[in-house]
């Protein structure tokens, strides 16, 4: 078995002459916490979108677990061991908080959710599983609540406990803490850390002050490409990074 | 006191129970009329002819005729699970109308199974080929003589008229004018140029009519009816068509068709019709009077087709002195009434009711007499096929 | 002059009209992003205020004006109360208020003018036909034509080069542009959809003289203009000229062809074209 | 979970509802074949109703099962001497195999466009239908449809040839199926098609196939849709090309969306208000179609779920006075 749970080669994207994505070679070390970060169009969620399923690269491989899964669809992935989270909050408004946990947790079911002759309530083991997140997102007493009812840093912790219900390996976390109030970041930032000891986590970020403090390691990106990879520290002293940033906000 | 109350009450019962014994012998007739929905436009007036013939009637078998109107909604089926309800809680045996010869044939059907009698003024020969039976029976000409009247006519008017476009739509009605129109053709040596199919929702002619242009033809026969013919007719003329050879529209609805075309249209061209209001027979005078009374207007094709399917229904009922429905059939079978037309015969063989088929040729705006006065009755006759050839094999 | 030349010619006449019924249609969606199911029941309106008018002043041209008009104002009317209340709906609720409006427009008509179908007479001045050898054309239809392809430059300029057109066109490419209009989006889609249902109504009174006037053509000419629409791309101005030219095309020169097919093609090239060019041939993704 | 588990039970207050009015509809109308009319529709709103109330998805193509479903089981009775059960199950495929023919094609576009698709084949299978007339009987229709009497195991359980005998076999029919609706609403199956109503992209991204269970939401209600088909040729003796007109399609939509989507009570109530509306009014008022536009707009602006769903919210408004009255009444107690 291999250190990295996943492995990209030479993943790009091109929309035309535009390269989305250049040439990337990403590799997520098993039990970390990996953030990805870089400016504004950096490619960071082309990046995430490649990884997901939701765009295919026009050149390169995915290889996770030692799979190729560079042309497996999105919600194949699930049973494959990978799970996502979306950074516009993607919930199922309607339903009840718990009832948005267990088909979740049914999605890891995939094509055995097709059953529609017994009832569900014979799948106890999905309500057992979202009962155990509720309880590991501390929202247990709102389970019966409409998603759509809950505010806003609610909704994204439930966005991500939604990502937890398939017992991935890998958790790819699209910015979790986008829209987020001050004051809700810090139960956001400990759910993340938490879940760090459970999981390998993989995390794309806008917020330092998060990303510098659970990362165990970040890569920086940079006009479609990987500017420098490192733990927190090396990445907090480079210039280039600085300098990435800053001509963003220069331009 | 109390005894007495009851004994009261008991008479009441058991009187209206005798009434309502002696009521089975009360005549309803039943219009399967299509009321609302895309056939409106032909059931209201066929509604006003069938209440117009019950109010007429007065008693029947010693009390009123009554008359029940059943919407169809245009839908056939919505028409036959309606009869059927009639039937089975109201022991509905008389029913008159229905346009669409689907609806007629499957209402047909019903009321066979339920031993009434079934008039219809439908187009579909089938009604009295090869889907008859012994309830229905039907008032309109059928494809055969529709044809013979007016195309033969016109070609013994005009032996020059040698070359003939045909327009047809394909479905079975179509092709019986159709096979009909050719059977003319061979027989009085006329060139059949060419024939378009369209389909059955097609409201654009242009097309068609240019491939009529191409053929140069002396005529041009118009096979599809209701608004289609009156698409196809309105753009020929808009087309030209009408200065370069004369058209022929072999069925037409009559009288509320030409006043959707209006004259401009309808001038010079030539109609199909089963019933024209100027008919002068003794009763169409009296209908056209009953009728400029009633509805302050003139009596149009379903109108009059309605009234009359009602009105020899009671007649039948009154001959066979009883609402058995087989003896009420078997009582129209043969019977020779004067009906609109003039002497009309209902044939025992297949129940189709033979009576004559009008060719018109539309007037002038200039040359009408009244605001309904369209056309002219240039030929009218009766052309059955004969009794040897017949469809119908009904035990 | 050969038969298919000018089958092909008629074709094109018909593909004008059909762009001209269907040109509302595709406004509204790409603006609006609202499916309106009572296109066809506007263009029945058109028709029989058409005929009205030409009944009571003999006026054809007068016609031509005043009921488009009349047919926008009441376009302009009903989103105000009915359909604006719908534009947050999914396209399931904008397809059924739609449906009910046609409905009452269809059964209003048939009380008001009644069940038999009308006549509308070709104006004095374009009746007649110009004869091309063998073959004769419709002074009115080519009239017909020519209006069209006026009122599509017109619509064109309007798109283009006016401050409603940009507008208009901001929109359908990219709805949170014409956001940031605040409260004049209210005002712009009032009157997107005026002239979308205006245009529908137009069609109705050119097409009155050709077709004549029946209760029941609405579904048969929304029938067409979504045909119309959807090959030439939902939301596009040119893929409603194309695809009503394509349309009208094939038509005709499947009545020289295979006649029983035309409506098989036609309903048929549709589900071609969004299967493998959902957008149309010249819509947006 | 409570709820949930009271909801999965076969006998609950929502089967008994139905058992109910299917029970008292012979009784309270005027004829056991317009209570007949009622169910079959109630069935095709219910098969619409899997696809437009819980999968989100509006098909126009309901009529292309309904009308193949009353062609088939017409044609197996007429030329392949099929029996009613036989008949029944030849129309339940082939309206299944139909739906999966148009829902292949059609889930691989969302949205207007996938309407549009529904749309379109409703239209061509319309056309083939006309023509290929020898089969269908074309516009005429297709006539002396046969309703053959229900046998089991060779025994003639009832000829059916009474209305109220017909109706008896289809109310258990209606009830057979709608209790298969409603294991199929509660299943882990149904419950994932709310999720794709509710939120496709998310429901594919928690693992679901989504195109699988838009397939098989089409084929089951294909399925059912085709058995109504075929019931209705049964009861009319006749089978007629309107069957398959885009208008059947819109008519069980509407009979679906004014009853209530996403109840399958809601349908039963739709079919039955729009079945009856037309029986009562159309003679009356022959206009009465404009009380159907107006409803139809109501439903949009004041009632997006439907009868049913102002059903519902009036038995909750008085559930809630009553338990506020009892509240009030053990207060008022507390404080004696």
């Amino acid at each position: 078995m291999s250190d990295y749970i996943l492995e990209t080669e030479q993943l790009g994207l091109r929309y035309g002459a535009f390269a989305a994505l250049g040439s990337v070679d990403l590799k997520i070390r098993r039990g970390t916490i990996h953030t990805v970060i870089g400016p504004n169009g950096a490619g960071k969620t082309t990046l995430f979108h490649c990884l997901t399923g939701e765009r295919r690269p026009s050149s390169g491989k995915i290889r996770f677990d030692g799979k190729d899964l560079t042309r497996q669809p999105a919600h194949k992935r699930v049973s494959s061991g990978m799970s996502r989270s979306f950074q516009i909050t993607s919930l199922f408004q309607n339903l009840s908080v718990r009832e948005n946990l267990r088909l979740a947790a049914q999605g890891r079911d995939g094509l055995g959710a097709l059953a529609f002759w017994y009832s569900d309530t014979h799948r106890s083991k999905h309500l057992e599983k979202a009962d155990e997140v509720l309880d590991r997102i501390k929202l247990t007493h709102l389970a019966n609540t409409d998603a759509g009812d809950l505010s806003h840093g609610q909704q994204r912790v439930l966005e991500v406990g939604m990502s937890l219900c398939s017992d991935p390996e890998l958790l790819l976390l699209d910015e979790p803490t986008s829209g987020m109030g001050v004051d809700d970041i810090p139960v956001m930032t400990k759910l993340i850390s938490e879940l760090g000891k459970d999981h390998t986590v993989m995390l794309i970020e806008h917020n330092m002050k998060l990303v510098m403090s659970i990362s165990d390691r970040i890569t920086v990106m940079h006009q479609g490409n990987i500017l420098i990879e490192g733990e927190p520290e090396e990445v907090r002293g480079d210039e280039r990074v600085k300098k990435a940033y800053l001509g963003e906000s220069g331009s | 006191m109390q005894v007495t109350t009851w004994k009261k009450l008991l008479s009441v019962a058991v009187l209206s129970a005798t009434t309502a014994v002696c009521s089975a012998e009360e005549v309803t007739i039943y219009g399967v009329k299509s009321l609302s929905g895309s056939f409106a436009s032909y059931g209201k007036f066929a509604d006003m002819g069938s209440k117009l013939a019950v109010e007429e009637y007065g008693d029947l078998l010693g009390s009123p005729v009554k008359y029940e109107a059943i919407d169809t909604e245009g839908n056939a089926g919505k028409a036959v699970r309606k009869v059927q309800e009639a039937i089975s809680q109201d022991g509905a045996l008389f029913f008159n109308g229905a346009t669409l010869s689907s609806t007629a044939l499957a209402i047909g059907k019903e009321v066979d199974k339920a031993g009434g009698v079934f008039m219809t003024p439908a187009g579909a020969d089938e009604l009295t080929g090869t889907d008859c039976n012994m309830a229905t029976f039907r008032w309109s000409v059928p494809t055969y003589g529709a044809i013979h009247e007016t195309v033969e006519p016109l070609i013994k008017a005009h032996p020059e008229w040698k070359r003939w476009y045909t327009i047809t739509p394909q479905y079975v009605f179509g092709e019986a004018l159709l096979s009909n129109a050719e059977a003319v053709f061979e027989a009085e040596g006329i060139e059949h140029v060419g024939n378009s199919y369209h389909s059955l929702q097609e409201q654009e002619f242009s097309g068609y009519l240019t491939n009529a242009m191409a053929a140069k033809p002396d005529v041009l026969l118009l096979l599809n009816f209701g608004g289609q013919s009156s698409n196809a007719l309105r753009q020929a003329v808009n087309f030209g068509l009408k200065n370069e050879m004369k058209i022929l529209v072999a069925w037409s609805s009559g009288l509320d068709q030409l006043q959707e075309l209006g004259p401009d249209v309808a001038e010079g061209v030539y109609f199909g019709a089963q019933y024209w209001h100027t008919v002068e027979t003794p009763m169409n005078n009296e209908l056209v009077k009953s009728v400029r009374e009633a509805y302050d207007m003139a009596p149009n094709y379903p109108m009059a087709a309605d009234y009359i399917g009602t009105k020899v229904i009671l007649d039948a009922i009154a001959k066979a002195g009883s609402t058995d429905g087989a003896a009420v059939a078997k009582a129209l079978e043969g019977t020779v009434y004067q009906g609109p037309t003039g002497e009309e015969t209902v044939r025992a063989a297949d129940h189709q009711v033979l009576k004559d088929y009008y060719l018109l040729e539309g007037k002038a705006a200039s040359e009408m007499q009244d605001e309904d006065d369209f056309a002219e009755i240039i030929s009218s006759g009766e052309s059955f096929p004969d009794e040897s050839s017949l469809d119908c094999t009904r035990s | 002059m050969s038969l298919y030349l000018f089958q092909a010619l008629n074709g094109i006449g018909l593909g004008m009209i059909y762009f001209l019924i269907s040109v509302g249609l595709t406004i509204i969606f790409g603006l609006l992003n609202f499916v309106n199911f009572a296109h066809g029941a506007y263009y029945l309106l058109g028709s029989y205020l058409c005929f009205t008018l030409v009944s009571l002043t003999g006026n054809f041209w007068l016609a031509l004006v005043v009921a488009p008009v009349a047919v926008a104002m009441l376009a302009w009317v009903t989103e105000k109360t009915l359909i604006r209340r719908a534009y947050h709906l999914p396209h399931t609720f904008h397809i059924l208020i739609t449906l009910g409006i046609a409905l009452i427009i269809q059964e209003l008509s048939i009380a008001v003018w009644g069940p038999i179908g009308k006549t509308v007479a070709v104006p004095e001045a374009l009746s007649g036909v110009f004869r091309m050898g063998d073959f004769f054309y419709p002074k009115y239809r080519l009239f017909v034509i020519l209006f069209t392809a006026v009122i599509a430059v017109g619509l064109w300029l309007l798109l283009e080069r006016t401050r409603f057109g940009a507008l208009v066109r901001a929109g359908s490419e990219d709805a949170e542009t014409v956001s940031l209009l605040g409260t004049h989006i209210h005002k712009l889609f009032a009157l997107t959809f005026a002239l979308g249902v205006g245009l529908a109504g137009l069609a109705g009174v050119l097409a009155a003289p050709i077709r004549g006037v029946h209760p029941f053509i609405g579904p048969e000419v929304l029938g067409l203009a979504f045909v119309v629409v959807v090959i030439g791309g939902m939301g596009s101005f040119s893929g409603a000229l194309v695809g009503g030219l394509l349309v009208g095309l094939v038509q005709s020169m499947m009545t020289t062809i295979w006649p029983q097919g035309a409506s098989l093609m036609i309903y048929g090239a549709m589900a071609v074209v969004i299967l493998l060019r959902p957008y149309g041939l010249f819509g947006r993704a | 979970m409570n709820t949930s588990k009271k909801q999965a039970s076969i006998f609950s207050g929502v089967t008994l509802a139905a058992l109910a009015a299917v029970v008292l509809m012979p009784l309270l109308l005027p004829s056991a074949t317009l209570a007949t009319e009622i169910l079959i529709f109630a069935l095709a709103a219910l098969g619409c109703n899997l696809l437009l109330g819980y999968t989100g998805l509006l098909s126009f193509g309901q009529a292309i099962f309904f009308g193949g479903g009353a062609y088939v089981a017409s044609l197996t009775m007429i030329h392949l001497g099929f029996g009613l059960l036989g008949a029944l199950f030849a129309a339940m495929i082939a309206g299944a195999a139909l739906a999966a023919l148009v829902g292949l094609l059609a889930i691989r576009r969302t949205g207007i466009y996938f309407v549009m698709l529904t749309l379109a084949f409703t239209q061509m299978a319309y056309f083939l239908a006309y023509t290929l007339s020898d089969w269908t009987g074309g516009d005429n229709g297709l006539l002396d449809v046969p309703r053959p009497p229900l046998t089991l195991f060779g025994f003639e359980i009832s000829d059916l040839t009474s209305s109220y005998a017909f109706y008896t076999f289809v109310a258990v029919m209606f009830m057979l199926i709608f209790v298969f609706a409603r294991r199929v609403i509660h299943s882990p199956f149904g419950t994932t098609l709310v999720a794709i109503r509710e939120n496709e992209g998310r429901a594919s991204a928690v693992g679901f196939s989504t195109n699988h269970f838009k397939l098989l939401a089409f084929v089951i209600s294909g399925g059912i849709t085709g058995i109504a088909g075929a019931l209705y040729a049964m009861l009319l003796n006749f089978a007629p090309l309107s069957n398959i007109e885009l208008l059947m399609s819109e008519n069980i939509l509407i009979m679906t969306i004014i009853g209530g989507t996403g109840s399958l009570l809601g349908s039963l109530l739709g079919a039955g208000s729009i079945v009856m509306l037309g029986d009562l009014l159309s003679s009356v008022w022959p206009r009465w179609m404009i009380i159907l536009g107006i409803a139809l707009i109501a439903v949009v602006l004041f009632m997006p779920s439907g009868l049913w769903g102002g059903v519902e919210s009036l038995i909750k408004r008085w559930k809630e006075r009553r338990s506020g009255a009892s509240e009030k009444a053990a207060k008022e107690a507390e404080a004696k």
